[in-house]
């Protein structure tokens, strides 16, 4: 994986022909707990101008929710850092990734394991990224132990007939 | 964040608002506070107003079914919504505490 | 000005200090009029859990509407281009600071007075900088031509006793 | 986002949703389309369902204004919350467009 976030970031916005079919946004917020229901409303402000339905809506929070406090329990555990959320919308497909630059997961197959958790006396339950994968339609995970992780997650949408 | 109804031996907790990794600590404490009294066999929890969960909400779950497993009692919940309907039924919560429909 | 918005967002980020009384955001979009709204939105979701005013937040607004609308219209003149939107909070002190990379103000001084547009066919009032110094506390802008402008604002909030 | 009523010379035409720069070139062509009509004189702008307003609202109302003050008209607004009232009062918009209380 690449640690390059900002050169990575740019690209990404750059991304954006000017056509008015594609949207993007990135977002950069310090791991705290209290910033997890901050992302999450802030991915339903970008998705909510296509039009989405509620269960889409729903659906895309939930998996958001996941992947940001796995970055900041997992990822950072606990030490500051920050959480990089981007998401993009062109068409019907909705893309959204988040990244953290914190430990790595040195097994991501063993990890994406329904049940699988490291923290079992805090009463994870393993199951963060099975729910990812019941709420997208695609997830998938890149990471390097003491570079980073980033969860991209894909979800076609029912009405692309938003702005 | 919670609101609670005693009916004979079962305590009815309504919880409001979001159900996350932030929010999980208090819920757990105020949870197992009400707990104390031993003489609660059946927790219900009403999850009406509760606006959001994610999989931080199997964990507080679970530790609540596991607590009372441990005194004979059980767990349920009613007013669940599809979204956490779902997520019951993809974690095996399904299994271990009860449906009031 | 610095032209270096990468190296700034990571140094704003990495000022936090863990002790839970500060938390930032730093957020990245494309210069289309759409994302006004969206701008909006996601700076009154970070300024909600300080318990502002309804007075606060509307004024917030207003004034970070003004300044995304001029990167779009002003800095970028319609062509393609990314607007950072950074927001910090500490204590009582609110801090948000709306930067782009477009063709910059030659002189701040004469563009920061009422009534003073350079678009009036367009219906532009020349009102924007003077809402913004209404409804914030302090408004500041730095700016140079060809390489962007940064317009830094801050308010005071009645009630610091959110999260 | 327009919803209009005529009484005799006046139009009364209520604004929906927010009126920013990306909203106003609509609203403006909406408001110059039903201007077209000469024997409209006073135009009155219902602000109670505006939910937002920035200076690109004080550019609208100016053109507007102008527009009918050509044909000897005039424009005035109603409903307007405290917000708005500030927008007005530091543009000068307040001498020149009616408040109706
Ligand atoms: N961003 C991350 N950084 C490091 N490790 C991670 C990250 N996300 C997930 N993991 C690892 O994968 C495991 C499974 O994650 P998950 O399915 O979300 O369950 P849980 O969060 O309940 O442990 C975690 O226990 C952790 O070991
Ligand atoms: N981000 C920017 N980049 C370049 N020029 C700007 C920028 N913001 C403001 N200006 C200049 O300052 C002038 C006054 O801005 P403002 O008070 O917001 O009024 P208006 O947007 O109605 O023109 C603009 O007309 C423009 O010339």
């Amino acid at each position: 994986m690449e640690n390059n976030a900002e050169s990575t970031e740019k690209k990404e916005s750059r991304s954006d022909n000017g056509s008015g079919a594609l949207n993007d946004m990135t977002l950069l917020f310090p791991a705290k707990a209290e910033n997890e229901s901050f992302a999450r409303v802030v991915v339903s402000a970008f998705l909510v101008r296509r039009n989405p339905t509620l269960e889409e809506v729903g659906d895309v929070k939930t998996a958001v929710s996941e992947a940001v406090t796995n970055a900041i329990v997992h990822g950072y555990r606990g030490a500051s850092g920050d959480v990089t959320l981007y998401a993009c919308v062109a068409d019907d497909l909705f893309i959204v990734e988040v990244r953290d630059n914190g430990v790595g997961i040195a097994d991501v197959e063993k990890a994406m394991k329904p049940f699988y958790t490291d923290k079992p006396d805090e009463e994870r339950s393993g199951m963060g990224f099975t729910v990812m994968q019941t709420f997208m339609d695609e997830v998938s995970v890149e990471s390097e132990v003491g570079v980073g992780t980033r969860v991209t997650m894909k979800k076609r949408l029912k009405y692309a007939n938003g702005i | 964040m919670l609101d609670n109804v005693r009916q004979k031996d079962t305590l009815i907790v309504s919880i409001s608002g979001e159900l996350d990794h932030y929010a999980a600590p208090k819920i757990r404490a105020e949870l197992d506070e009400v707990l104390q009294d031993k003489s609660i066999r059946k927790l219900c929890l009403d999850l009406k107003a509760m606006s959001f969960m994610d999989s931080s909400g199997i964990g507080v779950l679970m530790g609540r079914y596991k607590l009372l497993n441990r005194r004979g009692g059980e767990i349920y919940v009613k007013n669940m919504n599809s979204h956490v309907r779902r997520i019951f039924d993809m974690s095996g919560l399904r299994q271990i505490v009860g449906v009031q429909e």
